[in-house]
Order: C-alpha cells, then sequence, then structure tokens
C-alpha cells in the first residue's frame, strides 16, 4: 500500500477522467436517498451520502442474470460466456468494501463463480471515508477500517485527501488524472486523528464478544419466537444487505419452447419456501426458524467457514425492516442486555 | 401437437383479454403454440366440444357462471385463472354480499334487472385452478411465462411470498419511511412492485400472499398509528373475501 | 319474414346477444340484449375516499381506461375545486388520445377488419394479409408505448390522480417516441387508405350525434356538447339536463336518449362535428376519403375511427412537444378536502363519457353517476339494426346476419362499459 | 461496453451433454437410469464416490440434485434412482432411452468407504434411501473380501415400493449379505417383516468395537433408527447418516442447503452422526 496526498478540488479531475475511459458507478441521489448508479459526468457524484439503499453487490453479483442460454431440443447450450462491463466502482464506503470482501469469499474460492470473479476482476473499486449514521454499527466487528479490497481509497482530511492506493492500475489512475505527493508524517498522523474521530461518532457499543456461542446456547429461547411473530417474512432484509448471497436459479423457456437460458436472482432465506424440498418437507416452515437462521448464519455458519461474522454493520436492514427488527438489538438481547 | 386453448370472461372488464393482445411483439409466437380455439373478444369461431385448455378472465357474478366454470372444468384439462377478477374477486366482488341495495341504487328497481345475480366469487370458489397470473391487470409478459410453463407442463410459478423484496430490489424509497401505508408488505410478489416505482403505494391488485405476516403488518400499522380501519378497507378494494 | 339471432357476438367488447326480426317489411323488433353481467361500479363508489375513486372507475374499461381515470380525476377535481397545471394537461391528453391508438387500433383490424376479408379472425390475416396485421399490431403497440409512457402501464393507468402526475415520463423516452410517432404516420394514413377503399351500405341514422366541441380544436379531454341535429351547444355540468337515463328490460344496460331522441357518439359524431378543426394529415385524408363534415352513416364509424389515427397521432406529438418546451410541474400538492359535487366529459376513443361525483367534507364520495359511450349508442344502434334490416330485408338471411354484425361492430360497442 | 469473458475458468454450472442409455422402470414413481456423459474426456475424467450426487438438469425444466445409485467401480455410465415427485424428475421421467440430459458433477462429501474396509457395515435404507446406499452396497460387493459382515436393512411402505428388489433377491442367496426387508402394509405374497425398520434390530448382533453404520430415509426415520444403533453402542463417529435439503447449485454458493452451520452440498450430503448431532436442526 502506499499513501499519497491529493487536493480535494481535484476530485472532480479524477472522476471526469475515469468517466471518459470506463463506466463509473458511484453514489447519487434518487428520491431522498442515495443508490449506486452509472454517472456521466462527476456533478452527479453525491460523496457526503449515508448509505445506499442497495449495496454496490449488485454490480457483481445482479438481482438477476442469466448464466447460459440453451437450445431445448438438443439440450445444447448455446452461449455460457460471461458478460462483463469493465467498470469503476467509485466511492464505496469501508463497510460495502468489506462487504465485497466477504463476497469474495464465496465467489471466489473452491468452486470459482466464473460470473462473480470476472466482473470483480474487471472493476476497479475507489473507495470514500465516511461519516457514521444513526444504523451504523460497523464498529462493532472492525468493518469500520478497510485495507484491502479496493485499488484506491480516499480519506477525507478537510481540504485534501489521504489516498491509499493497493493496486498499480489504482496508482497510475491517479498519477494520470490528478496530481499527488505522498504522504508525509504529518499527513499520516492527521489521517489517524480523522479516523479516530470518526469512531467516536458511532451510536452504538455492541458488545459481540459471545456471539457465536450464545447462538448455539439459546438456540431455543423465546427471542426467537418474538421474532418471528414480528417478522414479516417481506425478505427486505436479505435483499438490502450487502453480504447476504443466496440466490434462485430458474429455466426461462421462450414461448415457441425452443430456446431457454437459465437465470439466477437474489433469493432469501427469509421466504417460507426457502428450504423446502419435494414431498411437503419443510426444514424451515416457521418464520420464528427463519429469522434465527439468518443470525445463525451470518454469525456463526460463514464464521465457522471463513472466521468473520457476515455481516458489516451497514445498517440497511435495520433501515428496511418495517417490523423493527435490527441486528443492534438481537445481539444485545442475545448478549443479555435489555435489546432496547 | 399445439394444445387447444378457449378463453373465456366473466364478469370482468376485458382488461386482461386486452392484456394479452397487447403482447404484440410475441403474438405471432404465441399464436403459434397454442391453438386458440375460442375468443369471444377475437374470434367469431363457436365454442367447440372439447378443448384442453381453458383461460379464465372475471369473477363470478351469476348464477349461469357458476355451471359454466363447472362444464369447463369438466372439458379442460388445464384451467389458467387470469386477474385479479379471476384470482381473488378483484373489483367486482367489491360490491359485496347483499346485492340488492346496489341494483336499487344502480337501476332504480330490484326486479327484472341484474337478473341471476349472486354474490362474486373467485374461480377457485367453484373449480380447481392450475394456474393463475394475478393482477389488475395481468402483465402480457408474465401471462406469456406462465402460457409457456403450461405448455412444458410445468407447476405454476406464482410466487407465494411478499412484495417488499422485489421493492428492495428496484431500489424505491419505502411508503412508510414517508408516513405513507403501502400493502407491498401483505401483496404476491410478481409485478416488480410496479406502482410504488411510479409514485404509488401498492393496493394489492395480486391479492395477498400465502406467505404473509397479516398480524405482524397490523403491529406495523399500530406502532405508526394508523388507521387500521382505513387500511383494511383499502386491502379489501381488491381482496373483499379476505377479511383482515 | 326474417329473423336474425346471434348469440354472444364475436369480435366485441363483452357479451350481447342480437335479434333482430322483420315480417313483410315491418319491424316487429331489434334488440342487443346486453347479456354482460352487472358490477353496480356507481354503488360501490359510494362510501369510498374520494383518492380511491378513480383508480376503481378505471376498471370499468380495459380498453378505455385511461378515459375512466381521466374523467374520474376531472370530475373529482371539479367537485372538489382541485386545480391542476397546464403541464398536467398536456400529459392527460397524450393518455386519453394516445388510448384512441391502441383502441381504434385494436378495433378496426382486430374486430371489424376480417368482417371485409370473409375471416373469422384476425389471426387468419396472418396468413392472408400479413402485412395488415403487422400494420396493426405496429399501431397498437405505439399506442400502449405511448399510455405506458404516461401512465405506467397500457392498461389501467398508475401515475395519474387527483392534482396531477405521481411520476413524470422520462424527457428522453418522451423525445424517444416522439420520433415512433412521426414515423407511424404512414401506418395510419394507409389505414384511412384501406377503411375508405371498403364499400359500405348507403345507410343513415335517424338519430342524433353528440360530441364534445370546442372552437379551436378537435375536441377529446374538453368542452362543451354538442348536437348535431339539435345545432345546440351545452356545457357538460348540465348532462343531467338535457341526457335522460332510462332502465330497460333487455339486459342490464341503460340506454339514453337526449331530448326524447336516440343518439350516437363516438368517431362519426366527432368527426361531423368537428371535422373542420382536425389537424393537417388527418384533414387531407379525410378529404381525400371523401368524408365530409355531416356524414352520418354509421357504417363509416370506421372510416372516422381510422382518420382518428391520424389525427391522434399528429396531435399527441404536438402535445408532446409542448411538454418537451414547458417548464412547469405535475405533481399533485396535497388534496384540500371540501365537499362539493362535479361533473366532467371527455371524449373515449367510443365517444364521450360522463363522470359525476358528489363527494362529503371527509373526502368520501356519497353518489355517483357513469355515463358510457356505449350506453349511450344502445337505443340508436337498436334503431339502426331495425331500420336497416327492414330497409334490406330481402338479402339471404347470413348475408343480412353478416351485415347487422358488421354494422353493430362499427358502433365499436363495448357492452361492459355500457353495463358497468 | 460488454465484454465476454469465455476463458476465465472452468464454469461449473454448466452441465455436460449426456445420453440416457437405458430405463427401467423400478415401482409406479421411480425409474432407474443409465446415463453416459457424451464427452468422452469428461466421461473418464468423471470419477465418484458412494453417497456423492450429480446436478441432473432438463434444460427447460430446471435442475436436481440426485445420488448416484451405481457403484464407482462401474466406469463409462453411471446409474440415477428417480423418483417423480416435482417438474424435473416428472420430465426426466418422460425421456426415454438414447434421449440427452445434462448434468454437473459429481459434488460433495460421501461415505467414507476406505474407512469402512475392515469392518462389519450396517446399511439402514427407508424408502428412496437406499439409492444412495446402493451405490455403497455394490462397491461393497465389488470389494467383498475388504469387509466383514454386512447387513441391509430395508424398509418401505407396502411391497410395491420395494427398489431393487429384483437385485436384493440375488444378494439374499448369496450368504455374505444379511438383508432384511420390513414393510409397513404388507400385501398377501408379502414375506418379509412387517412394521418400522426399528424393528429389525431386535434380531441382530452387533459388535460395536467393529461396526460401522450408514442411514439415509425420510428425515422422521433418523432419530429411531440412530436410537437402535446406539443402543447397540454404535459408535457416534462411525455412524454415517445422509440428508436432503433443497439445492439450487451443489457447490456451496446459493444459501439452500443450509443444515445448521454447514451446508449440505459441500459439506456433506454425508455426515458422521457426531457432526450431524452438532447440526442444528438436522435431525
Ligand atoms: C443430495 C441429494 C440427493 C438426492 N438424491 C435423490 C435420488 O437419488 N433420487 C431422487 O428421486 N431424488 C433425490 N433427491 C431429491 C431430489 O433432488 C428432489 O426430489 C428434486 O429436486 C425434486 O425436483 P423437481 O424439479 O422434480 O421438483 P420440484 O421441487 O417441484 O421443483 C420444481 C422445479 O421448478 C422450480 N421451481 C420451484 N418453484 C418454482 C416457482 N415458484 N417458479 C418457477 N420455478 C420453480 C424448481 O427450482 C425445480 O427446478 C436428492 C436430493 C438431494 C439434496
Ligand atoms: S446483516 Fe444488516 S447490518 Fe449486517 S451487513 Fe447485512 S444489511 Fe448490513
Ligand atoms: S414501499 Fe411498499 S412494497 Fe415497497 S418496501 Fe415499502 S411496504 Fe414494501
Ligand atoms: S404494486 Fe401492488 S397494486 Fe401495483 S401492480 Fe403490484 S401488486 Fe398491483
Amino acid at each position: 500500500m502506499i499513501f499519497r496526498i491529493m487536493d480535494k478540488t481535484s476530485l472532480h479531475e479524477l472522476v471526469q477522467g475515469l468517466v471518459e475511459e470506463k463506466e463509473v458507478v458511484g453514489p447519487v441521489a434518487r428520491n431522498g436517498r442515495f443508490v449506486f448508479d452509472r454517472i456521466a459526468h462527476p456533478g452527479e457524484l453525491k460523496l457526503d451520502y449515508d448509505t445506499t439503499l442497495l449495496p454496490p453487490k449488485k454490480w457483481l453479483f445482479p438481482p438477476e442474470e442469466s448464466m447460459m442460454r440453451f437450445r431445448v431440443a438438443d439440450s445444447e447450450i448455446v452461449d455460457d460466456d460471461v458478460h462483463v462491463t469493465p467498470r469503476v466502482l467509485f466511492g464505496l464506503h469501508p463497510c460495502d468494501i468489506n462487504g465485497l470482501l466477504l463476497m469474495d469469499n464465496v465467489f471466489t474460492r473452491d468452486y470459482v463463480d466464473p460470473y462473480y470473479a470476472a466482473r470483480r476482476a474487471a472493476t476497479l473499486v475507489i473507495g470514500h471515508s465516511c461519516t457514521p449514521t444513526e444504523t451504523c454499527f460497523c464498529n462493532a466487528w472492525g468493518t469500520d477500517e478497510v485495507n484491502w479490497g479496493f485499488d484506491v481509497f480516499l480519506t477525507d482530511l478537510g481540504d485534501r485527501y489521504f489516498v491509499s492506493v493497493t493496486s498499480a492500475e489504482g496508482s497510475e489512475l491517479l498519477d494520470r488524472y490528478v496530481e499527488n505527493q505522498p504522504a508525509t508524517e504529518a499527513d499520516i498522523k492527521e489521517f489517524t486523528r480523522a479516523s479516530r474521530r470518526a469512531r467516536e461518532l458511532f451510536p452504538h457499543a455492541l458488545d459481540t464478544s459471545h456471539l457465536p456461542m450464545l447462538l448455539e446456547a439459546k438456540f431455543d429461547s423465546p427471542i426467537w419466537d418474538r421474532l418471528g411473530e414480528a417478522c414479516l417474512g417481506c425478505g427486505a432484509c436479505s435483499m438490502v444487505c450487502p453480504t447476504c448471497y443466496c440466490f434462485d436459479v430458474r429455466d426461462r423457456t421462450s414461448v415457441d419452447q425452443k430456446s431457454g437460458e437459465r437465470v439466477r436472482t437474489w433469493d432469501s432465506c427469509q421466504f417460507a419456501g426457502f428450504s423446502a424440498v419435494a414431498h411437503g418437507e419443510n426444514f424451515r416452515a416457521d418464520r420464528a426458524s427463519r429469522v434465527k437462521y439468518r443470525y445463525y448464519h451470518k454469525q456463526w455458519g460463514y464464521l465457522s467457514k471463513f472466521e468473520r461474522v457476515l455481516c458489516v454493520g451497514c445498517g440497511r436492514c435495520t433501515r428496511a425492516c418495517l417490523a423493527g427488527i435490527s441486528p443492534v438489538t438481537v445481539i444485545t438481547e442475545l448478549e443479555g442486555g435489555d435489546g432496547e | 401437437m399445439r394444445p387447444t386453448v378457449a378463453i373465456f370472461g366473466l364478469a370482468s372488464d376485458y382488461g386482461c383479454q386486452v392484456q394479452i393482445t397487447n403482447a404484440e411483439d410475441d403474438l405471432p409466437a404465441l399464436l403459434g403454440a397454442l391453438d386458440i380455439v375460442y375468443w369471444q373478444l377475437a374470434s367469431s369461431a363457436s365454442l367447440p366440444e372439447e378443448y384442453d385448455v381453458a383461460i379464465i378472465e372475471g369473477a363470478v357474478t351469476i348464477e349461469e357462471h357458476v355451471e359454466f366454470v363447472q362444464a369447463v372444468r369438466e372439458t379442460a384439462k388445464v384451467v389458467v385463472a387470469i386477474g385479479a377478477c379471476a384470482v381473488c374477486g378483484g373489483i367486482p366482488a367489491l360490491a359485496g354480499e347483499s346485492l340488492d341495495e346496489r341494483v336499487l341504487d344502480v337501476y332504480g328497481r330490484v326486479e327484472g334487472v341484474a337478473v341471476g345475480r349472486r354474490a362474486p366469487r373467485p374461480l377457485s370458489d367453484f373449480i380447481a385452478v392450475d394456474y393463475t397470473v394475478p393482477g389488475c391487470p395481468i402483465d402480457a409478459q408474465e401471462f406469456l411465462g406462465v402460457v409457456t410453463r403450461v405448455l412444458l407442463g410445468l407447476s405454476d410459478p406464482v410466487s407465494d411470498d411478499p412484495l417488499c423484496a422485489s421493492c428492495k430490489v428496484a431500489e424505491n424509497v419505502c411508503f412508510f419511511d414517508s408516513g405513507e401505508v403501502c400493502l407491498g408488505v401483505v401483496t404476491r410478489a410478481g409485478c416488480g412492485a410496479r406502482c410504488v416505482g411510479l409514485g404509488r403505494p401498492c393496493m394489492a391488485c395480486r391479492g395477498i400472499a400465502p406467505g404473509a405476516n397479516r398480524q405482524g403488518l397490523a403491529s406495523v400499522l399500530a406502532e405508526r398509528d394508523a388507521d387500521l380501519d382505513t387500511v383494511r378497507r383499502r386491502l379489501a378494494i381488491y381482496n373483499s373475501r379476505e377479511g383482515s | 319474414m326474417s329473423t336474425i339471432a346471434v348469440e354472444h357476438v364475436a369480435r366485441i367488447e363483452g357479451h350481447g346477444t342480437i335479434s333482430v326480426s322483420v315480417k313483410d317489411g315491418k319491424l316487429l323488433h331489434a334488440r342487443l340484449d346486453v347479456t354482460e353481467p352487472a358490477r353496480f361500479f356507481e354503488s360501490m363508489v359510494r362510501g369510498r375516499t374520494y383518492a380511491e375513486v378513480p383508480l376503481i372507475a378505471s376498471r370499468i374499461c380495459g380498453i378505455c381506461s385511461p378515459n375512466h381515470t381521466i374523467t374520474a380525476i376531472k370530475a373529482l377535481e371539479a367537485a372538489m375545486s382541485v386545480d391542476t397545471t397546464p403541464r398536467t394537461a398536456l400529459l392527460r391528453k397524450v393518455l386519453v388520445y394516445g388510448s384512441y391508438l391502441q383502441n381504434h387500433a385494436t378495433h378496426l383490424y382486430l374486430f371489424a377488419a376480417p368482417d371485409y376479408v370473409g375471416a373469422g379472425s384476425a389471426f387468419a390475416l396472418a396468413e392472408t394479409h400479413p402485412h395488415v396485421l403487422e400494420r396493426a399490431l405496429r399501431l397498437k403497440k405505439l399506442g400502449n408505448e405511448l399510455t405506458t409512457l404516461v401512465g405506467g402501464r397500457s392498461v389501467h393507468p398508475i401515475t395519474a390522480v387527483i392534482g396531477g402526475f405521481t411520476r413524470e415520463p422520462p424527457q428522453t423516452e418522451l423525445a424517444a417516441i416522439l420520433e415512433s410517432l412521426r414515423a407511424a404516420l404512414p401506418d395510419a394514413l394507409e389505414t384511412v387508405e384501406l377503411f375508405a377503399a371498403v364499400n359500405e351500405p348507403e345507410f343513415e341514422t335517424e338519430g342524433d350525434l353528440l360530441a364534445l366541441v370546442q372552437d379551436e380544436d378537435y375536441a377529446i379531454y374538453e368542452g362543451d356538447v354538442g348536437s348535431i341535429r339539435g345545432g345546440w351547444r351545452r356545457p357538460v355540468s348540465e348532462y343531467r339536463d338535457f341526457l335522460a337515463e332510462s332502465v330497460v328490460d333487455h339486459g342490464n344496460a341503460k340506454h339514453s336518449t337526449v331530448d326524447g331522441r336516440a343518439f350516437a357518439v363516438g368517431a362519426l359524431a366527432r368527426l361531423s362535428l368537428s371535422g373542420k378543426l382536425l389537424a393537417p394529415r388527418a384533414a387531407q385524408a379525410a378529404a381525400s376519403a371523401g368524408v365530409e363534415t355531416g356524414t352520418v352513416n354509421p357504417f363509416r364509424n370506421n372510416l372516422c375511427q381510422a382518420i382518428e389515427l391520424v389525427d391522434a397521432i399528429e396531435r399527441c406529438a404536438g402535445y408532446i412537444e409542448c411538454f418537451l418546451e414547458d417548464d412547469g410541474e405535475s405533481r399533485p400538492d396535497a388534496v384540500r378536502v371540501r365537499a362539493g359535487s362535479g361533473a366532467a366529459a371527455t371524449e373515449a376513443p367510443r365517444g364521450t363519457l360522463y363522470h359525476s361525483y358528489e363527494v362529503d367534507g371527509e373526502g368520501v364520495v356519497r353518489s355517483a353517476d357513469i355515463i358510457t359511450p356505449t350506453a349511450q349508442n344502445l337505443g340508436n344502434l337498436e334503431a339502426d339494426m331495425g331500420r336497416f334490416v327492414a330497409a334490406v330485408a330481402d338479402l339471404a338471411t347470413d348475408e343480412l346476419s353478416a351485415l347487422v354484425q358488421r354494422l353493430v361492430r362499427a358502433y365499436d360497442p363495448c357492452l361492459s362499459c355500457s353495463v358497468h | 461496453m460488454s465484454d465476454r469473458v469465455n476463458d476465465v475458468l472452468d464454469n461449473p454450472y454448466v452441465p455436460l451433454q449426456a445420453r440416457i442409455t437405458s430405463v427401467v422402470d423400478l415401482t409406479d414413481k421411480e425409474k432407474l437410469f443409465e446415463i453416459r456423459i457424451i464427452d468422452e474426456q469428461a466421461r473418464d475424467a468423471f470419477a465418484f464416490g458412494s453417497g456423492q450426487f450429480v446436478e441432473l438438469s432438463i434444460l427447460g425444466v430446471g435442475e436436481a440434485p440426485i445420488s448416484i445409485t451405481s457403484a464407482p467401480t462401474k466406469r463409462g455410465s453411471f446409474e440415477l434412482c428417480v423418483r417423480e415427485v416435482g417438474d424435473v424428475t416428472k420430465a426426466l421421467h418422460q425421456k426415454r432411452c438414447g434421449d440427452t440430459v445434462s448434468v454437473r458433477g459429481p459434488f460433495g462429501r460421501g461415505f467414507p468407504f476406505d474407512r469402512m474396509k475392515g469392518h462389519d457395515v450396517l446399511l439402514v435404507a427407508g424408502g428412496l434411501g437406499i439409492a444412495p446406499l446402493r451405490s455403497l452396497i455394490d462397491h461393497i460387493r465389488d470389494e467383498r473380501h475388504e469387509f466383514g459382515n454386512v447387513t441391509i436393512m430395508y424398509g418401505v411402505k407396502n411391497p410395491g415400493e420395494v427398489l431393487f428388489g429384483y437385485e436384493f433377491e440375488s444378494w439374499r442367496t448369496r450368504d455374505d449379505f444379511d438383508l432384511v426387508m420390513t414393510v409397513d402394509e404388507p400385501d398377501a405374497a408379502w414375506k418379509g417383516e412387517v412394521g418400522p425398520v426399528t424393528r429389525l434390530f431386535d434380531g441382530i448382533a452387533v459388535d460395536p468395537s467393529r461396526t460401522y453404520g450408514a442411514i439415509c430415509g425420510p428425515p422422521a426415520m433418523y432419530p429411531h433408527v440412530i436410537a437402535e444403533m446406539r443402543k447397540k453402542e454404535m459408535d457416534v463417529e462411525r455412524i454415517y447418516v445422509s440428508f436432503e435439503r433443497r439445492m439450487k447449485c451443489g457447490i456451496g454458493k446459493c444459501g439452500h442447503c443450509g443444515v445448521g452451520h454447514k451446508y449440505t452440498c459441500v459439506d456433506g450430503p454425508v455426515f458422521s452422526y457426531w457432526e450431524a448431532m452438532n447440526l442444528r436442526e438436522a435431525i
């Protein structure tokens, strides 16, 4: 990693340069909230955004994608290429970059998922520092910091950016479009001070110390029944989550039944039929068991494989859940707190 | 062999049948895949004795309809219900149970008009329905998807889950965030939260999702001090049969 | 004696049965029994909050739903004195007039055209006249695209609400559809040629013809009601004074009279009253097709619809151009609920559509009256059927039956609308 | 701006074309399919262990995980025993000999065949659960000398549902397999036992120090059979169970087959009972 300093005013040039070269996706305003969308000029970027409606994962793992096309008559696959557009994901907050790292674990190891992997390889990630909001709790997992998973990361130091660069491509781009200097001792000091200041702004100090164990120990706790009664079974939490990766696969054929495609779409373990098999057996038939599974898998199932929890504390599910189910309250309650 | 298909309209506004014709680009393929032997809206051919697939729009609102759909069920191997009227009663069922009042209201007398009337009901109250294409109106592409599955003999693909997930995928801002009530929470998914995307809360035209937590919605509303009765009445616009 | 009986007349919207019987040149009866079940809309909207009413009323008809939606909205706005902007009016006009493309193309090609080639359905045209069917589908599709762009979908618009629109169509898409509209003019003009070439029976209706009229414009979205035979013009708000409805014994649709006389509405009436105000290309097309103001042959309603296709394309393009230059707002303000009553009419593809509502101080609808084009036409249609059959009674029954069905279809009846 | 990337990596979601080389009706609901991968190289490379499964596709219909029911020792083709329950399985049942289907795999972790060698083996199957166990049975048969006593317990609802009955008859006559069968609803011709499969434990002697167990059947069967095995003091680490869960990928991505903190597709479908005991909602 190399550390550079660039003037804040030159951000415009950087983005302008990128836009001319590649597809650039970044946070833009929509109906009073923010979304990651393609931009045509730097002015559209809203880098003071709080949290986007959907995380950037949709650009690597789209809500719906065709995996292959085929001819029905002779079961011949006519197109199994992965279609990828090289692009820059601009302005990602540390939680979302951490989210990508967690997705990387699933999709780029054992049985590499070519769709995700190809897009990831063709995506340049430029991060941006943030200010915690009401619903953020990335501090609980340490995902308010990010050390890899991006090419360039911009930390706001008021009049200038402290720029962390991890890839040759990132470094070249930076040099090509903006003037920048090596970071000095003083800059580094300022940088650490800035991150410390940000840390103090977090609304929650969540105790997660016994989490996996508690999930086992409290597996039969009435907590889950209560959550099951409240849960709307709508799956909104999974859709907005930067780390949920479950999917469904369906075949679609043309009306003439000659050709078809195999399509995968985002799925959610909160849907009633998620674990149902033929002959009417459903391994998680009630909402309580499904809400529980979401936590069980995130804070323990995934952890048992990849040594990290499958949550980055972005708070999107907290905001999306009309029933008010939030990791913060669930975890607090599990840990024996009052759960607010 | 192309299956023979008969398309029928009961009490409805024909909007769903019109939607079939609105799949202009796919019509040739559709007509190639199906042998439409009866369709009053589009053809003078009279109803044959036998056909494989019946596509039925509209609610059952007169005695004649009851016998009719039973006869259809006996003839057809596959019955497809299209549109809110056929699937959940829809707007016709908003007329409710005591029709005499309504008749008097509209016609000024109760005898000799609206003959054979009976409280409107969805198709599934009388006959087994194999496939449903919900919505008011149906979406032409969804219809084509179902027809394709009928042709292949595959199961009914209709979703049992509520709408919110697809609303999130569409990156709409939730109506509840601005203090408005939206019925998507309990409505059957599949339309992509079309109305919400266009700035209007969902009215549950696709019916209530089997996987919905209605009690949960009631708590959400209570939490927000919403008037439960108003919401109940709104839910009943398309789903008057589903007391909540 | 000639008797014609056709059960469940095909290729019209809704279920109806024709029966005409003539003996020794004397008409015994001529009826179109509307067997479409009653759905009680006027009663159902009573007690509902104003905002829900356009949505419900839209479900009266799956073809002219944009018209029901907009007319209901306008009537409720009149009842509660809600103002709207010119920008909103532009979008509504596109929605209302755009629906003509879909309606007329469907009616002319899918419903009426098979009669002229002796086919049972338009699908047969795929083999015999593929380019005709393709043209039909292109026009229909364009109409659907237009109403989808503005209303959010082709049937039952979503975005149109009291006070304005919840979403405006994106500028880029409007610009694109403007191109498509211009490109569709040849299709519309060919449709006029096609229907001008048809040999229609010589026949004149005795009834009056009514339509909205305006001084400067081919009236679609607003205006007064004009009568061709009566030569009068009256405001829509007074429609109950001149338009009487009565319940009949043979069906669930009421019949209407104006000053005690049967009358017709629709393209024929509009052209008869406002033919001079057609847009340039439409006017040319009308002239070369030989349609002059005052035409009263109901069979010619088809040709008039074809001419309206041209006019709708020209005019919608104009509305969109104005819209693209306009910098106003169409977003609805919060509605100030107040008691009142209001009526509105627009020209639906099949004729004048009236909605009127009485709203109480809570915004709840207390009474409603809806008169659809087909309900207005039914009396006149029956009279025409009778006179027509009496005049040509010596034809073979099959031929006679085919011609009567053609006459019925020329009216483009919507029986589900007529009952509502 | 869209680039195609087709040389990235092998795409584990793309199935291979395969031909059905034989179809045998086993019962009203189950058929046995012999499948031969068309591409020769891929066919030769296709090696698996008993208890592993393939993802079988009917393109246009969907995909379903199916256990391989033939022995790994059978080369060139493999067999699937499939019950018609839904879209994919119905479409497969309509296929005939010579038709093409598509397959991916093999996937998952099978039975620990090598560890079982030198031991007695007690196999318990319920209904369609015989499918993966038949692979194991056939494999053991092919290397019979490596094993001690081999006992097979098989329970079905009624005699008409017995799968591979014709093969079992031939084993029964061999004295190196002990086969006991039971049905819930016997018919007049039934000569075997009647009642739940657990009843079969009454009459057998098990040497817990040298016996491996393998169980596959409907979910409700597991606790009872395991209880019987535990009564015979069999080691929790020597009892193996095979699970069925919903699957959409077979390779640990789609999330549907989660059982406890693991995934059935890559961590299973065969688990030791010790593992299964520690998987929530597994048994
Ligand atoms: C490890 C393992 C081994 C197995 N071994 C065997 C075996 O040896 N023999 C055997 O018979 N069975 C076996 N099974 C069970 C077998 O996988 C299931 O019976 C099978 O998946 C059922 O699939 P289906 O398509 O026939 O039925 P369905 O469950 O009806 O599935 C229908 C199809 O349609 C799709 N679908 C479902 N819902 C919808 C919807 N709403 N819209 C559109 N599409 C939808 C599904 O994805 C599926 O492709 C095994 C299962 C596992 C996990
Ligand atoms: S579980 Fe919730 S807080 Fe955690 S990453 Fe997912 S959406 Fe964000
Ligand atoms: S707007 Fe409606 S459909 Fe969308 S998330 Fe909110 S409640 Fe659900
Ligand atoms: S958002 Fe609701 S009302 Fe609108 S189409 Fe979907 S289900 Fe129907």
